[in-house]
Formats: C-alpha cells, sequence, structure tokens
C-alpha cells in the first residue's frame, strides 16, 4: 500500500479532532484535581454543557451565546459540586458521582425538545490554506476556534501551574491546605475557584461535541469521553503536556481502529476501546508503586475534605 | 526602630473550653520573649490570634499604638508579623523557592537575589531547587524562617520550634535568633521547655489554663521557679528508686537487622542489647533516626528473623504483635491518633485493639462485648482516664487521656515487658507525670520497659541504661548514672 | 443572628433522620420540577411513587429491582465502613455476569440440579476475582482504588460487549449480540408463578442477615473495620490489615457478582450487551441512604427502586421523561450528603446585640 | 310475519354486531415501545411517525421511549399489556424474547414485534421491510456518482440484515460500475452519532467519495457534508441535516403498516403473520433525489424503482457469487427469501471478512 503524505495528515487531523473534548475535560479536571478536589462528575458537566450549548445555539442562533453559555451552564452545574463539598463537606467522591447522575438526567430532560434538530455550521479557521503544505496543512488549517484553543490549552495550563502565582497558590492548596489556610490563602475560595474552572472546560468540552464535532444533540451524547477524561488526568501524572499525547492515544484509538477496519486488518474493537482504561490502570501502578513519585506527582490531598473551623 | 506589640484584654472560647481569657501583654522589641505554659495552656491560641489564624471573641491588639485588625494570616503578614508553626507550614510538593514566594507579590528574580542575601547573612544553605520533601527538619525550619525574613519582620513568633531539631540545630537556631533580636525584631519564643527559656531568652510570661499567671524578667527566675509556675504546683519529684535490679535477662536482641524499600524509612544495623527483669532501657535519639523502624522490630510489626529477638527464653522473631502479647510483652506506639488507636471507634473497642487469649474478648470468632466493656471500665478507672462513657468514640478523649487509656489498655494484661515510644510526647505536665509514675511502678513491680523517646530529660529519669540511635545504629550502652545530657546530645549528633 | 457551630459529637437523632429528610426534599424539589416541565406535581408524584407498586404485579418488579441493589449496597457497605472505595461494583457485577452465564452457557442444553449452584457460585468468583484487581493493587502497590476500580468498570463492559458479540453470541441467532438462553436449570427458580420476583432475593436477604452478623458480632468484622481505618493500627494489633481490605473487597465483589448472576438467571436468562442498568453505581446512592446499616440498606434499596419504575410508570401514563428517575436519583444523594451537614454542625440563634 | 321477525332479529344483530364493532373500534389502543428517543430521525422517528398515523386514524396510543433491551423491557412489555391496550409494536430486535414471554400471558393483547423471527405464541406477529430493495437503488447512485470509485458503508452488527443490505448496495453499485470498491466499517452500534463520525471520515479519509451507512444517526451525512462527499439518509429523510451530501434517502415506512394492523385488531381480523413487505407495498420508500444528481441517472433510478415495485427486477438475481466465487445464485434466478433471512456472506466485490 502507498502511504500518501496527505492521508497521513488526515487521519492525524481526526484523531486530534476527537482529542479535543478529552483535552478540555482533562485540563479542566487537572486544575481542579490540582487544587486537591476529586470530581468524579465530569460526565455530567459535559453532558449539560453539550445540551446547553446545542440548545442556546438553536435558540438563540448564536455561536457565541451558545459556546460561552455551555462553559456558564458548566459553572453551575458544578456549583452545586462546589458548595456541597467545600461549603458542606460532603465526600468527594460521592457527590461526583450524584452530580454524573443528575447531569445525565437533567440533560436528557432539558434535551427533549432538541432531539432531531440539524445543528448550524460552525465556522472554521484558516479553510484557504488547506492544501497549501502537503501533511501539515490538514493538521493546520481548517479547524474551529475551540480546536485550536483545546491544543493550546495544555500549554497554558502548564505556564499557569508552573509560573504563575495563582499557578502556585493552587498547587500549594492541592499539597496542604493546612498549610496554605494558614498562610493566609483562602483554601475554599481557591477550589471553589478551580471546581468552577473545571465546570466550565467540561462545558466547553461537551458544547465541542454537541455543536462542532457531531453538531446535534442526543441523549447521553458525551458516551463516556468524561469517565475517560477522568484517566486521562490520572494517566498523565497530573501533567498538561502528557494530557496532550493521552488525549490524543485515548481519543485516536477509535479512529485507528476504524482506519484498520477499511484496509482489512481487524482487531476487536472492544480491545481497543478497553485500552485506555488498562493503560491508566498500568500507570497507575507504575507511579504508586514509588512513594516519591506518587507524593511528587499527587497532590497529596486530592479527595480529602478539608474545613477550617475558627 | 522600636516595635510594641500590645495584647490587650484577649479572650477566645471554644466549645467547652476558654483557650484564652482576658490575656493582656506587652511586647518591645530587641528583646526575647518566652511564651510559657503547658499543653493546653492557651499559648498556641494566642500564639494563633497573633498570626490572624485565630479570630479572638474578644479583645484588641495594637502594634506601636495602632489597632491591629487580623482576620486572617495575611493581615499578620501585611503588619509585618512573622510566625513559625510548631507543624511545619509548607508544601511538600513544591521546590523551596516555590514555598519561599508564595506569599510574596514581588518578582520572582528581585525575590531570588533577597534570599540569596539573607541566606548569606545567616549563614544558611539550602538548594532552592529541590522539592521540600527533600530537606530535614532543621532545614524546614530554615525555610519557614527565610520566608518570615523576605517581609522584614517586625515581630517574630516561633511556636515550640526546637521540639524536631537536634542539639546542633538548636544552638545555631538560638544564635540566629538573638542574631534577629539585636537586629531590633522583636521575638516571641513559645515553649514548655524550661531550659530553653533561661538559655536564651529575656523576659518570660507564664500562661496556664488559659490565663495569664505571671510576667517576669528571666534573671529573676530559676528552672524551679517557673515549673512552679507553670504547674500551678509544687513539681512532685519523681526519683527513681534505685534498687539492685534483678539480673535475670528478659529480652535479648542478637544482631537484628532491617532493610528498607521505602526511602523515607531507617534501615536498622546490627542491634545488639538486653534487658533485665525490672529494669528499663532508655533509647534515645532525634527522630527519624530509626526509632519507628526499631519499635515496629521489637512489636512485630515488622517481622525478623526467628532467632533475632529472645524474650523469656523463646525465640520470638518471626511472631507478630498479637502473639508476642501472649508471650506477655506490651506496646505503646508513638502515634496515638494513628496507630495506637483509631479516633472514629469507641473507647471499648479500642480496648479490644489489645486482644490476648486470657481476655476473652472474643470468644469463637465473636465478639465478647460484656467482657470487652467490663474491662474497659476497669481501665477507666485504673488508670484515671477522665470519662466514664466508654461508647463515647476516642477522638473526643484528651491527648493526655487518650495517652492513659493506652497505656492502661496494654498495662492491664501484667506485661512482662512494656516497649513505649514517646509515651508522654504532646501531653501536658499532669499527664506525663501520671504516666513516669506508671512506668517507674512497672519496674517496682521487677517489669521491665523499652523506652524509646526523643526527650532526653525523661530518659534520663526513667532509665536504668541508656543508648543512643543514631542512623538505625545504636551506640553502646551506658548506665544511667553515668550519663549527662551533654553525652547524649553528642551520641544523638552522631559524635563519639 | 445565625450562626454555625461544630457539634461536639456527631447527633445520633439525625443520622437516622437526615434520610427521611433528604428523601422529602428529593419529593418536593422532584415535584417542583414537574411543575416547571408542566405537569400536575402530586399527579406525577402519585404515578412515580405510588402507581408502580400499587398492586402486587407492582410489588414483584419493587423488589426485583431492589434486589441486586439491596445486593450490591450489602457489599459495598463492607468497603465503606471500611473506608475502602470501591465504586467498581458495576465492574463487578458485569464481571460476574460474565463468569455465570459462561457456566450457564456450558449446560444450556443440559438439566440438573447442580447447574444452579455452580452458576452462583461461579458468579460470586467473577464478582471476587474482578474485585480482587483494586484491592491488590491498592494494598501491594498502594494505588488509588477510586481510580482504578471505576477504570475496570469500562473494561468489564468492553469484555462482555467483545464476548456477546462475538465468541459466545447464539450460533442460531443470526450474529445477534446475544448468547443463547441459559436452560431452565440454570434459572433462578420463580417466587410465584406469573410474577417476575425469584429466589435471587433470598440471596440478597441472606447477604443482609450475615453482614450485619459479620460486621457487628464477629472478630473478623472487627479486624475489617480497624484494618480500614487504619492498617497501621491492624498491624499494631496483630491482624493481617492488608488481607483484611482484600477480604473486603472480596465480600463486595461477591455481592455485586451474585447480584449480576441475579440479573441474568433470573429475569434475563442469557447474556446480552446490557445486563444492568447501572446497579452499581445506583447501589452507591442506596448504601449511602441506608447509612451503611444493613435495615436501612433495605429500605434504602426499595426506595431508590421505586424512581427506576417511577421513571417508567410516569411516562406511559403522562410522558413524562424517563430521564427523570436519573435526576430523582441523583437529588437524593445531593440532599442526603447535604443534609449531613446537620449530623456535624448546628445552628444557633445568638442575639446579635451583644 | 315469521319472516319479518327473522329478518328484523338478523338486521338487530347485524346492527348489534356493527355497534359493537364500532364501539370496540374506538377503544383499542395501540402501544409502541422504542429503543432511542422519537426524535433521533432515524429508526425510533419512523416508527413514531408510524404511531402518529396510527393516532390521525383515530386510534389511541401510548409510547415509551429509550427502553433499555434489559431486563426492564419486560417490565414496561406487561405494564402496558396490563393497563388495556391491545396491540403492542415492540421495536426493536432486542425486545424479541421478552415480546414473546410477556404474550405468552397475556393472550388477548397482540404483540408485534419488529425485525424478529420468533413468533413462539399466536398472538405474536413479526414484521420487517425489505430495506435491501432500497439499498439497490441507492447502490445505483453510489456506483454512478462515484470518482474516486471508492465507497464507504457504516454498518452496525453483523447480522443477516445488515449483511443483506452491504451485498444489494455493492451488486447495484457493480452493475452500473464494475472499479468500484465497497469499503466496510463496523461501528458496533446502531446510535452513537461520535462513533459514527469517527467512522465515517476515517472511510472518507481512505478516499471514499459516497459513503452510505446502516447506522441510525445523522452524523454521517454531517460529516460527509463537512468532507464535500455524498451520503444517503437512513431511515428518514435526512435531507435537511446534510442539503448537500444526501443524495436521497431511503424511509422507513411503517405508516400504512401500524394502521392496517391496529385496524384488524379492531375488526377482529389480526391474525398471526409474519409480514416483509418492501418498495411496493411502500414500506420502503425512496426520499426526493437531488438535484446533482444527472437527469438520467434520475430517469434511471426511478425506472428501477417501479420495477422493484413491481417485481420485475429483484435486488438478488443471478448470477450471483461470493466472495470465494462460489456460486449463490444461479443466472436467471432470484434469491429466495429463506436465504436473504439467513445470509451470513459477503457476495463478490465486497472488501474484507465479515467479524465473528
Amino acid at each position: 500500500m502507498i502511504i500518501d503524505v496527505n492521508f497521513v495528515g488526515l487521519i492525524i487531523a481526526s484523531i486530534m479532532a476527537s482529542a479535543v473534548p478529552l483535552i478540555l475535560a482533562s485540563c479542566g479536571e487537572l486544575i481542579t484535581e490540582r487544587s486537591g478536589v476529586l470530581n468524579l462528575g465530569v460526565e455530567g458537566m459535559m453532558i449539560i454543557g453539550a445540551i446547553s450549548g446545542f440548545a442556546l445555539m438553536t435558540v438563540t442562533g448564536s455561536l457565541i451565546i451558545a459556546v460561552f453559555g455551555a462553559m456558564l451552564a458548566g459553572v453551575l452545574i458544578s456549583t452545586i459540586f462546589a458548595f456541597l463539598t467545600q461549603t458542606l463537606i460532603t465526600n468527594h467522591v460521592a457527590t461526583g458521582l450524584a452530580l454524573t447522575i443528575f447531569g445525565i438526567g437533567i440533560s436528557a430532560m432539558i434535551g427533549k425538545n432538541f432531539v432531531g434538530i440539524p445543528g448550524k455550521e460552525f465556522p472554521v479557521l484558516f479553510e484557504g490554506l488547506k492544501d497549501t503544505i502537503p501533511l501539515l496543512s490538514p493538521i493546520l488549517f481548517g479547524h474551529s476556534i475551540v480546536f485550536y484553543f483545546a491544543f493550546a490549552l495544555p500549554f497554558i495550563t502548564s505556564y499557569f501551574l508552573k509560573k504563575t502565582k495563582i499557578g502556585l497558590i493552587v498547587r500549594a492548596v492541592g499539597d496542604s491546605p493546612e498549610s496554605a489556610s494558614n498562610q493566609g490563602i483562602n483554601v475554599r475560595f481557591v477550589r471553589y475557584a478551580c471546581i468552577l474552572y473545571g465546570g466550565a472546560m467540561c462545558g466547553l468540552a461537551g458544547a465541542y461535541l454537541s455543536m462542532i464535532y457531531t453538531p446535534q444533540w442526543i441523549e447521553n451524547m458525551t458516551g463516556g469521553r468524561g469517565w475517560i477524561a477522568l484517566a486521562l488526568v490520572v494517566f498523565s501524572t497530573w501533567n498538561p503536556i502528557k494530557i496532550l499525547i493521552g488525549a490524543m492515544i485515548f481519543g485516536g484509538l477509535t479512529i485507528i481502529q476504524f482506519h484498520m477496519q477499511a484496509i482489512g486488518v481487524r482487531i476487536p474493537v472492544q480491545f481497543l476501546t478497553a485500552l485506555p482504561y488498562i493503560v491508566t490502570i498500568i500507570v497507575l501502578v507504575v507511579i504508586s508503586r514509588d512513594s516519591r513519585k506518587i507524593r511528587l506527582s499527587t497532590p497529596s490531598s486530592l479527595g480529602k475534605s478539608f474545613h477550617k473551623d475558627n | 526602630m522600636n516595635t510594641n506589640l500590645k495584647i490587650s484584654n484577649v479572650t477566645k472560647i471554644y466549645p467547652g473550653c476558654v483557650a484564652n481569657d482576658n490575656v493582656s501583654l506587652e511586647f518591645n522589641s530587641g528583646k526575647i520573649y518566652a511564651l510559657l505554659g503547658e499543653n493546653g495552656a492557651g499559648k498556641s491560641t494566642l500564639v494563633k490570634i497573633l498570626s490572624g489564624v485565630v479570630i479572638p471573641d474578644e479583645g484588641k491588639i495594637y502594634l506601636n499604638e495602632n489597632i491591629l485588625k487580623l482576620n486572617s494570616p495575611s493581615d499578620a503578614k501585611k503588619n509585618d508579623i512573622g510566625m513559625v508553626f510548631q507543624h511545619f507550614n509548607l508544601f511538600e510538593t513544591l521546590s523551596v523557592f516555590e514555598n519561599l514566594i508564595i506569599d510574596s507579590d514581588e518578582k520572582r528574580e528581585s525575590l531570588r537575589e533577597k534570599i540569596d542575601t539573607i541566606m548569606k547573612k545567616y549563614n544558611f544553605s539550602i538548594d532552592l531547587d529541590i522539592p521540600v520533601l527533600n530537606l530535614s527538619a532543621g532545614q524546614k525550619q530554615k525555610v519557614e524562617i527565610i520566608r518570615c525574613l523576605i517581609r522584614s519582620p517586625k515581630v517574630l513568633i516561633m511556636d515550640e520550634p526546637t521540639s524536631v531539631l537536634t542539639e546542633q540545630e538548636t544552638s545555631e537556631l538560638f544564635l540566629s535568633l538573638k542574631k534577629f533580636s539585636e537586629e531590633g525584631i522583636l521575638i516571641i519564643y513559645i515553649t514548655h521547655k524550661l531550659k530553653e527559656v533561661m538559655q536564651l531568652c529575656d523576659e518570660v510570661a507564664v500562661m496556664r489554663r488559659g490565663k495569664l499567671v505571671s510576667v517576669s524578667q528571666i534573671k529573676n527566675e530559676n528552672l524551679e521557679s517557673l515549673a512552679n509556675k507553670m504547674v500551678g504546683q509544687d513539681l512532685k519529684i519523681i526519683k527513681k528508686k534505685k534498687e539492685n535490679n534483678s539480673s535475670e535477662q528478659l529480652i535479648n536482641i542478637n544482631n537484628l537487622n532491617f532493610t528498607s524499600e521505602d526511602p523515607f524509612e531507617t534501615n536498622l544495623v546490627d542491634i545488639n542489647f538486653s534487658v533485665n527483669r525490672g529494669e528499663c532501657l532508655g533509647i534515645a535519639g532525634i527522630s527519624g533516626n530509626g526509632q519507628s523502624e526499631l519499635f515496629q522490630v521489637l512489636s512485630g510489626e515488622i517481622i525478623s528473623n526467628k532467632n533475632s529477638i529472645e524474650f523469656n527464653k523463646n525465640y520470638i522473631g518471626d511472631l507478630n504483635p498479637q502473639e508476642r502479647r501472649e508471650y506477655l510483652m506490651a506496646f505503646s506506639p508513638e502515634d496515638r491518633l494513628e496507630q495506637a488507636a483509631i479516633p472514629q471507634m469507641a473507647i471499648f473497642e479500642n480496648v479490644a485493639l489489645n486482644n490476648f487469649k486470657s481476655s476473652n474478648f472474643f470468644n469463637n470468632g465473636l465478639i465478647n462485648e460484656s467482657k470487652i466493656k467490663e474491662h474497659s471500665k476497669k481501665i477507666i478507672s485504673d488508670f484515671n482516664v477522665n470519662t466514664d462513657n466508654i461508647d463515647l468514640k476516642s477522638q473526643f478523649l484528651s491527648g493526655g487521656n487518650l495517652q492513659k487509656l493506652i497505656i492502661g489498655r496494654e498495662l492491664i494484661t501484667s506485661p512482662d515487658l512494656l516497649i513505649c515510644f514517646n509515651p508522654t510526647w504532646g501531653l501536658d505536665v499532669g499527664a506525663i507525670n501520671y504516666i513516669h509514675e506508671t512506668l517507674i511502678k512497672i519496674n517496682e513491680q521487677n517489669k521491665s520497659i523499652i523506652l524509646i523517646s526523643t526527650d532526653t530529660d525523661e530518659l534520663l529519669k526513667l532509665s536504668d541504661k541508656i543508648s543512643v540511635i543514631h542512623k538505625g545504629k545504636l551506640s553502646k550502652i551506658m548506665n544511667a548514672e553515668e550519663v549527662t545530657s551533654e553525652k547524649l546530645g553528642i551520641l544523638m549528633g552522631g559524635g563519639n | 443572628m445565625i450562626k454555625i457551630v461544630k457539634r461536639d459529637q456527631p447527633s445520633k437523632t439525625i443520622f437516622f433522620f437526615t434520610p427521611v429528610l433528604a428523601i422529602f426534599l428529593t419529593l418536593v424539589a422532584g415535584g417542583l420540577i414537574f411543575y416547571i416541565l408542566g405537569f400536575k406535581p402530586f399527579e406525577a408524584l402519585k404515578f412515580f411513587f405510588i402507581v408502580p407498586i400499587a398492586d402486587k404485579y407492582g410489588l414483584s418488579e419493587l423488589l426485583l429491582k431492589a434486589t441486586p441493589l439491596c445486593l450490591i449496597a450489602i457489599g459495598l457497605s463492607f468497603c465503606f465502613k471500611s473506608n475502602n472505595w470501591n465504586i467498581g461494583a458495576e465492574g463487578q457485577l458485569t464481571f460476574g455476569a460474565i463468569v455465570s452465564g459462561g457456566v450457564a452457557l456450558l449446560f444450556y442444553d443440559q438439566e440438573g440440579f447442580y447447574i444452579l449452584p455452580l452458576v452462583i457460585l461461579s458468579g460470586a468468583i467473577g464478582g471476587m476475582i474482578y474485585a480482587s484487581i483494586p484491592a491488590i493493587l491498592k494494598t501491594y502497590f498502594n494505588t488509588n482504588e477510586i481510580l482504578v476500580s471505576l477504570m475496570l468498570v469500562y473494561v468489564s463492559k468492553l469484555i462482555l460487549d467483545y464476548l456477546v458479540v462475538g465468541p459466545w453470541s447464539n450460533p442460531e441467532g443470526f450474529n445477534f449480540p446475544e448468547t443463547r438462553q441459559f436452560s431452565d436449570s440454570a434459572r433462578l427458580p420463580l417466587l410465584f408463578e406469573g410474577l417476575r420476583i425469584h429466589t435471587g432475593i433470598f440471596l440478597a436477604l441472606a447477604a443482609v442477615v450475615i453482614s450485619w452478623f459479620v460486621f457487628y458480632k464477629t472478630y473478623l468484622g472487627f479486624q475489617m473495620k480497624v484494618s480500614g481505618f487504619s492498617l497501621k493500627t491492624a498491624k499494631y494489633a496483630g491482624y493481617k490489615g492488608k488481607k483484611m481490605i482484600i477480604l473486603v473487597f472480596l465480600i463486595s465483589g461477591a455481592c455485586a457478582g451474585l447480584a449480576g448472576v441475579g440479573e441474568i438467571t433470573g429475569p434475563i436468562g442469557q447474556l446480552h450487551r446490557e445486563v444492568s442498568p447501572d446497579y452499581g453505581f445506583t447501589a452507591i446512592i442506596v448504601a449511602f441512604l441506608g447509612r451503611l446499616h444493613p435495615v436501612g440498606i433495605i429500605f434504602a434499596s426499595l426506595v431508590v427502586a421505586i424512581t427506576y419504575l417511577g421513571a417508567e410508570t410516569a411516562q406511559i401514563f403522562m410522558q413524562i421523561p424517563k430521564y427523570t428517575g436519573q435526576v430523582f436519583q441523583g437529588m437524593i444523594l445531593f440532599f442526603l450528603l447535604a443534609s449531613d451537614y446537620l449530623l456535624y454542625f448546628k445552628f444557633k440563634f445568638i442575639d446579635s446585640k451583644k | 310475519m315469521h319472516k319479518f321477525l327473522i329478518r328484523s332479529f338478523v338486521s338487530s344483530l347485524v346492527l348489534l354486531f356493527t355497534l359493537t364493532v364500532a364501539a370496540v373500534a374506538k377503544d383499542v389502543k395501540a402501544a409502541f415501545v422504542y429503543i432511542g428517543p422519537t426524535g433521533d430521525h432515524g429508526w425510533t422517528y419512523q416508527h413514531d411517525v408510524g404511531r402518529k398515523a396510527v393516532e390521525a386514524a383515530g386510534f389511541k396510543t401510548t409510547y415509551v421511549e429509550g427502553v433499555p433491551e434489559s431486563a426492564d423491557a419486560e417490565r414496561v412489555l406487561r405494564q402496558l399489556a396490563n393497563s388495556g391496550h391491545d396491540i403492542i409494536f415492540t421495536t426493536s430486535f432486542g425486545y424479541m424474547n421478552p415480546t414473546n414471554k410477556v404474550a405468552k400471558e397475556f393472550p388477548n393483547v397482540k404483540f408485534e414485534h419488529a425485525t424478529g423471527y420468533k413468533r413462539e405464541h399466536p398472538n405474536v406477529a413479526t414484521y420487517a421491510a425489505r430495506f435491501y430493495e432500497g439499498r439497490t437503488i441507492l447502490g445505483t447512485i453510489a456506483g454512478t456518482m462515484t470518482k474516486s470509485n471508492v465507497i464507504g458503508y457504516v454498518a452496525s452488527f453483523p447480522i443477516p440484515e445488515v449483511i443483506r443490505g452491504i451485498n444489494s448496495f455493492t451488486l447495484a453499485a457493480q452493475k452500473v460500475n464494475p472499479n468500484i470498491k465497497t469499503k466496510i466499517v463496523w461501528a458496533f452500534t446502531w446510535y452513537d452519532p461520535g462513533k459514527e463520525a469517527e467512522a465515517a471520515k476515517a472511510l472518507i479519509d481512505q478516499g471514499a467519495d459516497v459513503i452510505a451507512q446502516h447506522t441510525d444517526s445523522t452524523a454521517i451525512v454531517q460529516m460527509a457534508e463537512k468532507a464535500g462527499v455524498y451520503a444517503f439518509g437512513q431511515a428518514s429523510d435526512m435531507d435537511k441535516f446534510a442539503p448537500k451530501a444526501v443524495l436521497t434517502s431511503v424511509e422507513n415506512n411503517w405508516g400504512p403498516y401500524y394502521v392496517d394492523r391496529v385496524k384488524a385488531v379492531a375488526n377482529g381480523t389480526w391474525s398471526q403473520k409474519d409480514t416483509w413487505h418492501g418498495i411496493g407495498d411502500g414500506m420502503v420508500v425512496i426520499s426526493g433525489l437531488d438535484s446533482q444528481m444527472p437527469s438520467d441517472l434520475q430517469a434511471k433510478v426511478k425506472k428501477l424503482q417501479a420495477d422493484l415495485a413491481s417485481g420485475k427486477v429483484h435486488s438478488f438475481t443471478g448470477p450471483i457469487y461470493d466472495q470465494k466465487g462460489n456460486l449463490m445464485v444461479a443466472e436467471g434466478k432470484t434469491a429466495d427469501d429463506g436465504m436473504l433471512a439467513g445470509m451470513m456472506t459477503y457476495v463478490k466485490g465486497v472488501e474484507g471478512d465479515i467479524p465473528k
């Protein structure tokens, strides 16, 4: 078989497109987790973002309102989680699960009247440059603004965490909320902010699915991507740059699988689909064996409630 | 410039306890002040109020005649009050540099310069780019101090700073503090160690049960007078009866080694010692030199070679703690809340943790609750545990009462050997005295003790023989009468 | 002024009162949602919570639904009470169903009294095998069990998918993604002719009794509890703490596996892609709602089971979207967690003029 | 007199009978059980269009959507049977066993199961459409319209229904263009827009310029629209989702059948049967043809449609060979329904193997 460079470019571009929601949600969840909060409600927040984006687009006709509205919806739903876990000091795991169950239910309820409506075309950038450079053109050009944002996000997140003061504070809160509190950092406020930010990114990830990737609304359309995004954060050992790589691998598996089918190579689909989860478990085992490594890479207070009494 | 810090009529009430009862104090720069008191006397609450961590119910604080509003730690910082906490306020996974700059608004570059200057000036040497995780306790404390110094504080509060330091590190710290004081920083030094007060401070304020008891010049005080003020009664002098101990060997440790895979643990190398009946062997050392590992090996939490431990003529190196208890050994670990007891469980359930066959706590695999409860009640009354509710979750017991419960639980089996690790750590004087009395009583009953402790005074008071552990190695065993605290200090620091 | 004050001790009364409060708040909020959606709130709630269980068939369905929830929640209570966050019961259920389904398929054309016990046993073992993965990784590799057990859920569902689509699909079934029907000997007998409630309910009841007995009355239960709170303490007390952790996971896995057996050998009768409508996750709600107490779990499983049935009934009779069921489940858990605040804190009225 | 009496007696009987029938007719209630949401614009949507036709004919209907093919299906069925429904349409293959089981307990309620093959009780009928006839038309269009000679086909599960469609499509395409290749990608789902879009994209990247689908969502035609290739609507007219890409759609038109069967219940003439209707009976409908198709192709398609309807042309007319070159249908013969129902091999010209 002759391998055409443009063909490779096209495949890479498809893989990247499928990685977008994973990157967005994972980078959001990463910030949340870095502040010490484990929010298992990613799937729920994504699906809320998906319906909100689609519904707003249909009702208002404005893509901008829809995109920001989806992020806002993610923020709102994550506020429930933030209020419960941070103000009422509830268990992170249970609250996150409740958020997912609730999110899936409520989105289907809201979305009832939006099923089967065609979505609007989302404008793409640099479409004119699509055929200019072999291999790179399909990768670089002709994508939506959200696509470019998603691929910039890991770098922005990495810079934010490593180089900025606020990033430092987020990491400090995740490392030791007690110390942070004694240092005059308002732990609850920081965690609220990180949870809401995570909600916004998950909302955007959902909106990407319903508005750009497959422009339509159907129930449960996130199809477990929220769980993959959660896995991805662990897989990346809480490092945003590795999220980029992980998202390409995890998101690309289905696409690779389809291409393999099309050229006649057959691997059980289920095996490939299960791979991200299995790989994540392996990564977890590898990093957890070394107690120093796990302490340096995992937010020490992850999933633990913090309450300051006065 | 002179700094004047005034605390005026500060009161802080917690449910069921008045932590600060109308406390008024005044401090002036150029001096080092000691705030002395037992655990629970209210000194920590007072300094937390000064550093903005705790907001008082009533009272005012003035800095140079201006009212201070301290609603959060950052308010304290803004007003040039620096605080070094007893349990460090550091972020272990962040680098030293990141820890230092987190509460500063200045640019990274200028901060780095500033930090370098401070480190040079006070002769600190710490790699700024490694995670705090990798630092020793002394280094961590220096990081905390540098963090305060960056802000050129007017007031520096140190909360029990020497509890984790070696003698060497302590004297280094004292030198630095004197230097700071000369430079015009007002220093408030919180401790319950009388000797340090005498050694370092100029003035001393003593607190007891939330109230300010006295303020005086150090030159007018001595150890006894301070101790009396702190405890509020003439200290019962516990003196160990020096009797002829039996020469019958009870436990013999023979070439015991332990190698850990965990980089945070210390390896034990060639441990050899023996303890006779009725004897107390003290093991001194700075924390983190293998005490915890030694305790675990002796208790059976870490299982070793069968022949390495001979107890009462039985080889028991390969037995677990429960099996060792059957041979009449008892153990009181260091960590009361995470190991010796389970705070979330009731008192009687915690009593059941010391399960030995003759106790009949569990028959045929079933819980014998009435038996356990009966037993628990006996412990509570025999060992002065201040509660009558054995269904109470043990998290609601004070440290002293919990420790009494634990010791009582271990002793009610009348073991031949009690191994305890920092049994009085963090307790108030009353509880310490009670436990010390209890330990002496055990020896008097011709039973033995292995006392692993980081408190040298305690060791000198209670031990017949003393050894020092340093980097997992045990020094030769010395007779307690021959040992001085200076000698111990040298050995603990790794000298000969 | 109202001030929030921490309680000295968690309140026992409130401990059992909050689940009731949570259910009540859910009903109120649910009524509100129905109202917003344009339905009569009381009528909707009636169709949701009363109509589905108004006759004996409805009651049978309620028990049928509650059985797996109760069984799994009982298993989970062992984990949660000892601080092990096994949230992968869905995976353990699926794997139990796979293993027992495999055994049932071996005997698809045979009859015999020994088949059913074999099938049940293999389901429990399947669940245990699957639960042992996060347990062993947690105890020997220090791995976070929340993430591992969660990841494994999806792996097990994909294994099931692979099997029913491929190697185990019914050879006479035109390649449809389902296996053969099990022989009657591999099916759990029905309790009453014409009702679907089957003998699997006894498994759940047995689990309730055994769990109560083990946890509150035996040395083993005590050791599990201690190990869960602190491995260090377990070690100090001389318990095999790691083994205890693995044991609670195994118990939990066995219960989930049995729930899987109950589904496939009870109402379904074969393996296909959807053996469980997320019972494993819903059971987490049940476990919490039931306060991890065996009796509480029985009640909680019935309450949560209604949300499944009610969602269908409300759809059939009032065209209310069936996803209200999930919304209710989420809300119950939200409200329960929120009202737990009252366990540790109380509101105190303070005279502000002072 | 005597005669008169008899006559009046008979006529009153007749009157009574008609009255009863009329009363019954008014009271017949039909229920529909759907696997997906009614708005999916695919499989379920079309069934719901059929249901609405039943409503329009004056009958009461109930539907339950999103019923999983798990243990819950049986309860829903029983609840419907118990609450006064006279005929219940179960519209997904996975309901086959529950349908038969519940039918046994409610002999007075009629059950109609779509796409299945089990009729274990006299009150269970099955029905399906000859979608493959529609695929013959799609194949003809695809074979003509392709420029790359690569046609992509997103398939759901390797069951006879789907394989029959692939075969019929490929045979027709080859007939007009012997050089074409049909690339099949199995999505192993009936309805998952994300996955379907990814499958379609993979085929497009592999060079396919016409995409056919045997999954239900509109994601594939939308993806084709984005990529600028042709596609066909599945189950319903998907033109509005992708006006440029969609050349035509094969619509499932259940309405007439549903109305028929409900009326039969009302009249008491309902009986068990297995219905398999195609273009001729109007169960399979070809939507309007896109203007991008050249007029001669349009004409050809219209003729083919008429011939298929009249039975002049059969989708599987010999000689048909399988992939290995074995003769499946001899020259001049057509495949019988038995063969079609159990079709589990590809015809020559389809690439790859059927996944096992």
